[in-house]
């Protein structure tokens, strides 16, 4: 069991990393993706260890789940503008 | 004994898939590698007896979002992500201090015997069966409600985006005919047994609602969506309408905000659990495709 | 509690035109020059109401409460009258002074509404009954009159104002942190005539100390002490009714009655004297005095030389508080009436000069008394009261600045004072004798305003004449009942249990 | 029985931008009938509260399984605060904005999102309203449809997402180890392991990333300065003390131990923000930049809270000071950015040094610019100064001298950057006043707002009562 939460810390922390270093909006998104699930692999693990399987976490990372599909929707929608508007190459004040 | 190789098999698999995803130049590469980590995942979750968690993770975490990444990387035709070596090597030396602070942080830890206890013997006064599904609609309600907030506050934000997005080329081949009208149906179907079975057997709104939307996607992309009046206004926000009023409802009756009375807990929990499921799928359907049939 | 209402009807007097007069058109002149003197003939009534209350002896007090153990006080007592009875007639004259000077001149409104909120700071500044209120309106009149320095919109005056700021909002921060550190350890910073701290006597005196040198050197930006005053020479770009304003009544008259507060009301003389901070104050206002008439000698401009003129005359109000003895006392503060009354008239008659025929140097005074006899002869009597000419008002202060320094055994302080009459002289003899004696150059006047029935427009005229008189009047009739060295005497008494 | 209208500020903003959402053109009726009736719940809620707490159950089920409301003093006051400036700010957008646009319902729900976590005492209920506060704000900036706009949206959401994830990671930390999301229950269970310190050291992060402190402050000044006026008034105003209400929450009531170390360098933290932002604001050329540097300078003063707060006798006050001067940055700040906004619709752009023109034309709105200025400032008849006098007083009080200099230098910046925009009004004397050419009310409501400001100086007792009694008597919620 140790071994999951172990990597579930792992996983936050590269994606961590990735998403101060790396520039490109895309790849920024996908790490703040992946550091959702290692979140999420970090509760259910926790929750696991116990004799009675604790329902609490579950719920939380359902949330988060739905959470992190509308940000991230809603993040490519806006790369999506923001090439719009560049190739349309107006708007510049 | 086998089932602790399962275990580390998998840790491996997503550890790999996270590497590649973070740190590879082709961002359509790091998007298959995404969807496959969402995917392995979904495994763990099964493994660590989360069904609900694990239907929800490949149909949402892996599903929309695997369709809305490729979407979005098609629209903006082919980006490349350049990584210096530079950035490379600081993620490796990154990954190993990681490593070795996890280990560390993970044996100084506290843990204590979490809520499992306390959810099991408050269960039957929450009228429903399935602990998640008591946790989400009745311990906790107060988060799913603002958690469908959150969708209406995606939409409506798409949508004030109007981005002008040409509607894909239905390309009616035959693979794509076949696969619509076996899969839609059985979608359809299986949706609402996953709404159903929620109340006592892993399921629920969220899973439903992320079916129904496949399904709706496999629909446009054949190009015989049916004209669905009202898919832009009614049908994304009746969730949010049904459950707010629950709200208002049973704080006018109780004087606690979403303390369900007058009824059994579980009616207002299934009527909520409907409506909440359409309009999932209705808005996830809408964030892949916002402008679609825009008649109101 | 006492009729409160006077000391807030004051304040109003001068904050509701100002409230108008913003909102006024550029055009409707009429109505702004009534509101103006609408608001200054209020003011004077209710102050004579207020002295003679004060006379039969009832108290005024409002408090008003800001923060959990500060209050917002206004409170009448004797020191407070004197500056409010000096800044209110001084300000009905002003007016009348700027509505003549600013005539068909741009953003008049502005000018005004940020004229009568300038006053309406002052009166607060003199009515404050406790340190925070004062530090309050004393912030407020940095606000407001930096509008006026800048009024003209120049680059200059730009820069003038910036400059104002700097050394004005600097020395408010420095100020806001004394207070502050005296509120943390002495509480409620009410003033009482034998001063607060004169009580206290388990504070100890090295942080009493530094506290005094931040509010001093807080204060001393406005009275222009030394290292301070580099702001009040530039300040000479504003309008002339501006720079008679702030050098006579407002601006360097609360720095300087800040000083005063401090030293009698907040720590007390006699405490202030065993703390031996009071002896360094005098040094530094003996050397701004000197150093004041000394560059006054090589200014060639009429105005930046009465700047400095002021700059040294303020520092015989600081000089009278610094020496702890009750006849310097009533020499400082009457001094701060009869500066205030001739530098006004010396302003006006100066701004008289430069509307009218455009004279701004020494050089073109010649034979001036010919063509404006009147403004000259204001010019003159002012000019000597300055020096310390009996009867005018200056000989009075000067007489009592030098009984006290005998009578606190510091002779150094008489040859300060005898030293910066010979200056005083230096410097504004000349401008008399070339005015009266010597042959006027047509050629660098430009006739600006025709002399019709006077040499002058009339509005311009009348004011220097009427502070002229009250100053001789001051200094002729020093013995009377309500003369301002009756008062100083009246206040001095009370400082001194 | 005010106190039973509450749950409507968290439920009848969401109805409404629902309403909003499907019928576009009527938005902006519906959105001030919702923003009018918060707004005068707020205040009269304000005055006739008791401010040691009020605590709801969510769903009947008590602290470790069911979600608790706890409203008191301190978000009682940010409440009152939101809800009048997201009225002012309507009122304002309302003729900013004319025709039908997407700003209503996104405000709406922003404003649903605000009030729930001021009334939030559950750490995962805090993660979902900033995502939906976040998600809002951006949509919002991205709302000008110009490239600037829409790359500052891109690199706001980036750091919007980033910092919420960084703070559910914490809370994921928390969980696992101490099996409760309450905040109070949370205090009592809570103890100083290695993965707790970092898991408050996440959270900490996070937050300070959205309520853009210095250093982390990178995306405010171009997503703040490229937005729409209003929008750029909200946020400033609004969205970033939002986050930094959760970092005194945490400060205040779950943190296991307050180390004087880093208390200090958070009180540096404050002090490089109010250095850097300041001197960015001198220099920026244009008027918006200028405001949006204003706002990560003032940002630094809340940092003082907390080595002010440590000292046992102070807290009190401090918190008192802090918050004050969230308020009354607030209203200063929103009519600064409405100021900024009409100076640049009346010009067409926001060049500071040719907007002479425009200022001697719009001559309320530099007197709204004056009034919120001596706020900013922390000039005497003003909210800004009785904040900055409370700050001082607890600094000398527990002998920490560094912050008194630190309070009066950045006082005497904000005046050089304000006066850049002060001595507009008196450049251009000699130019024609042409007619102001602007609805009346978008130079009302600054004015208005900055009267506010200034108004605050004289009466401030009622909110600073509020904010110390909450202090005092964090109540037990027992499991």
């Amino acid at each position: 069991m140790t071994a999951y939460l172990v990597l579930a810390v792992v996983m936050i922390g590269l994606s961590g990393t990735a998403l101060v270093l790396r520039r490109h909006p895309m790849i920024k998104l996908l790490a703040v993706n992946l550091m959702g699930i290692g979140i999420f692999l970090w509760l259910i693990a926790g929750a696991h260890t116990a004799q009675v399987t604790d329902s609490v976490p579950h719920a939380l990372v359902l949330t988060g789940i739905v959470v992190a599909v509308s940000a991230t929707a809603f993040g490519l929608a806006l790369l999506v503008k923001q090439k719009e508007l560049e190739q349309a190459g107006e708007g510049d004040d | 004994m086998t089932l602790v190789f399962i275990d580390y098999g998998l840790a491996v698999m997503l550890a790999v898939l996270t590497l590649t995803t973070l740190f590879s130049a082709q961002i359509d590469r790091a998007i298959m590698s995404f969807v496959g980590a969402g995917l392995v995942a979904s495994l763990i979750w099964a493994r660590l007896s989360a069904p609900d968690i694990a239907i929800a993770e490949a149909a949402i975490g892996a599903g929309v979002t695997g369709a809305l990444l490729l979407a979005t990387w098609h629209r903006l035709d082919k980006p490349e992500a350049p990584i210096e070596p530079a950035s490379l090597l600081v993620g490796i030396t990154v990954t190993v201090v990681i490593l070795v602070a996890a280990a560390l942080l993970v044996m100084t830890m506290t843990t204590t015997s979490g809520l499992g206890a306390l959810v099991q013997d408050k269960l039957p006064l929450s009228d429903v069966g399935n602990p998640v599904t008591g946790v989400l609609l009745n311990f906790r309600s107060f988060d799913t409600l603002m958690e469908i907030g959150v969708l209406l506050v995606t939409l409506v934000a798409v949508k004030s985006l109007n981005l002008n997005i040409a509607p894909a080329a239905a390309a009616p081949g035959p693979v794509l005919d076949s696969l619509v009208r076996v899969a839609v149906p059985l979608a359809v179907v299986f949706g609402g047994y996953v709404l159903w079975a929620g109340a006592d057997t892993p399921g629920g709104a969220f899973q439903a609602g992320a079916i129904w939307s496949g399904a709706g996607l496999l629909l446009y992309l054949s190009g015989n969506l049916p004209r669905l009046p009202l898919l832009h206004s009614f049908w994304p926000t009746i969730g949010l309408v049904t459950f707010t009023t629950a709200a208002l409802v049973t704080y006018a009756l109780t004087g606690v905000v979403l303390q369900y009375a007058l009824w059994p807990a579980g009616l207002w929990i299934v009527v909520i659990e409907v409506f909440a499921a359409l309009s999932i799928a209705a808005t996830l359907f809408l964030l892949v495709v916002p402008d679609t049939l825009e008649g109101k | 509690m006492s009729a409160g209402w006077l000391l807030i009807a004051i304040i109003a007097s001068s904050a509701i035109p100002a409230a108008i007069i913003f909102c006024l058109k550029e055009s409707s002149v009429r109505l702004r020059t009534t509101l103006n003197l609408a608001g200054a003939g209020v003011k004077i009534l209710l102050v004579a109401v207020l002295l003679y209350g004060v006379s039969q002896g009832n108290s005024y007090e409002t408090r008003w409460q800001l923060v959990n153990d500060i209050d917002l006080v206004l409170h009448a007592d004797a020191l407070s009258l004197l500056f409010i009875t000096l800044s209110c007639v001084l300000w009905l004259v002003t007016t009348v002074y700027a509505i003549g000077y600013l005539e068909d001149s741009p953003n008049r409104s502005r000018f005004f509404g940020f004229f009568s909120l300038c006053v309406c700071a002052t009166v607060g500044i003199a009515l404050a009954g406790n340190l925070i209120t004062f530090l309050i309106f004393y912030e407020l009149l940095t606000l407001t009159t930096y509008p006026l320095v800048v009024h003209r919109g120049t680059q200059t005056a730009l820069r003038a104002g910036r400059t104002y700021l700097v050394y004005t909002l600097g020395g408010g921060a420095l100020l806001v942190a004394g207070v502050a550190w005296l509120k943390s350890i002495a509480g409620p910073l009410d003033f009482t005539t034998t001063g607060i701290l004169s009580s206290m006597t388990h504070l100890d005196p090295h942080t009493l100390s530094w506290i005094f040198l931040l509010l001093i050197v807080g204060f001393g930006v406005k009275a222009a002490l030394v290292p301070l005053h580099g702001w009040l020479p530039k300040a000479m770009v504003a309008p002339a009714p501006v720079s008679s304003l702030l050098h006579a009544v407002a601006v360097v008259k609360a720095g300087a009655f800040g000083i005063v507060r401090v030293v009698y009301d907040v720590y007390g003389i006699e405490f202030a004297q065993d703390l031996g901070v009071l002896m360094p104050l005098a040094f530094v206002a003996a050397v701004t005095i000197l150093y004041g008439s000394v560059r006054a000698l090589f200014q060639n401009e009429i105005k930046p030389r009465l700047a400095y003129s002021t700059i040294s005359q303020v520092s015989y109000i600081a000089l009278g508080a610094a020496i702890a003895g009750p006849l310097a006392t009533v020499g400082g503060l009457v001094h701060l009436v009869h500066q205030g009354l001739m530098k006004i008239t010396l302003f006006f008659c100066a701004g008289n000069f430069a509307e009218t025929l455009q004279v701004h140097k020494v050089g073109e005074l010649d034979g001036i008394g010919r063509r404006m006899p009147m403004t000259m002869a204001a010019f003159t009597l002012a000019a000597l009261g300055m020096i310390g000419v009996p009867p005018i008002a200056g000989f009075v202060s000067k007489w009592y600045l030098g009984l006290g320094a005998m009578d606190a055994a510091n002779p150094w302080v008489i040859w300060v004072l005898v030293g910066s009459s010979a200056l005083n002289a230096m410097y504004f003899l000349p401008l008399i004798y070339r005015g009266w004696w010597k042959q006027p150059q047509l050629a660098n006047w430009r006739e600006n305003i025709p002399a019709q029935r006077f040499e002058t427009h009339w509005m311009l005229l009348i004011p220097p004449l009427v502070t002229a008189g009250l100053a001789l009047a001051a200094g002729l009739f020093a013995g009377a009942q309500f003369s301002p060295l009756e008062w100083a005497q009246f206040i001095a008494r009370l400082e001194y249990r | 029985m005010i106190e039973a209208l509450v749950p409507l500020l968290v439920f009848l903003p969401l109805i409404g931008a629902v309403a909003a959402f499907i019928r576009e053109r009527f938005g902006h009726g519906v959105a001030l009938m919702v923003l009018g009736a918060g707004a005068t719940l707020t205040l009269f809620h304000f005055f006739t509260m008791d401010h040691h707490g009020w605590t709801m159950n969510l769903g009947g089920w008590a602290a470790p399984l069911g979600i608790v409301w706890y409203l008191d003093g301190l978000s009682a006051t940010l409440m009152t605060l939101t809800w009048l400036l997201g009225l002012a700010i309507g009122m304002y957008a309302r003729t900013y904005l004319a025709g039908s646009t997407p700003f209503w319902a996104l405000l709406l729900l922003m404003m649903s999102g605000m009030s729930a976590l001021f009334l939030a005492n559950d750490l995962f209920n805090i993660y979902v309203m900033l995502e939906i506060i976040g998600l809002s704000a951006v949509a919002l900036v991205a709302l000008a449809n110009k490239r600037e706009a829409v790359r500052a949206a891109v690199t706001y959401l980036m750091v919007s997402l980033g910092g919420s994830i960084l703070y559910l990671a914490g809370v994921a930390f928390l969980y696992t180890q101490y099996a409760t999301l309450d905040l109070f229950l949370l205090a009592d269970r809570i103890d100083g392991t290695p993965l707790t310190w970092v898991a408050l050291g996440l959270m900490g992060v996070g937050l300070l990333l959205k309520s853009a402190m210095f250093p982390l402050h990178f995306w405010l000044p171009g997503a703040h300065s490229n937005a729409p006026a209003p929008v750029s008034a909200l946020l400033s105003a609004l969205v970033v003390k939002a986050s930094f209400f959760v970092v005194l929450r945490l400060w205040r009531d779950i943190l296991p131990a307050q180390p004087d170390l880093l208390a200090w360098a958070l009180g540096a933290m404050g002090v490089a923000a109010i250095l850097y932002g300041s001197v960015q604001a001198l220099r920026t050329p244009r008027l918006k930049l200028l405001v949006a540097y204003s706002t990560v300078a003032q940002l630094g003063y809340l940092m003082l809270l907390f080595p002010l707060s440590i000292q046992a006798g102070y807290a009190a006050n401090a918190y008192a000071g802090v918050t004050f001067f969230m308020v009354a940055h607030g209203i200063a700040k929103a009519a600064l950015f409405m100021a900024a906004g009409n100076l640049q619709l009346h010009a067409g752009h926001d060049r500071l040094k040719d907007l002479g023109q425009a200022a001697v034309a719009l001559q309320p709105t530099l007197f709204a610019v004056a009034l919120a200025g001596a706020s900013i400032m922390g000039l005497p008849p003003s909210g800004g100064f009785i904040a900055k006098w409370t700050l001082l007083g607890v600094s000398l009080g527990s002998g920490q001298w560094i912050w008194i200099v630190v309070l009066l230098g950045g006082g005497l910046l904000s005046v050089a950057y304000i006066f850049r925009v002060l001595s507009l009004a008196f450049q251009s004397s000699t130019m024609p006043r042409r007619a102001s050419g602007i609805h009346p009310m978008l130079q009302l409501v600054p004015l208005a707002l900055g009267g506010i400001a200034v108004a605050l100086g004289f009466n401030p007792m009622p909110i600073i009562e509020a904010i110390t009694q909450a202090h005092a008597a964090a109540p037990q919620v027992t499991p």
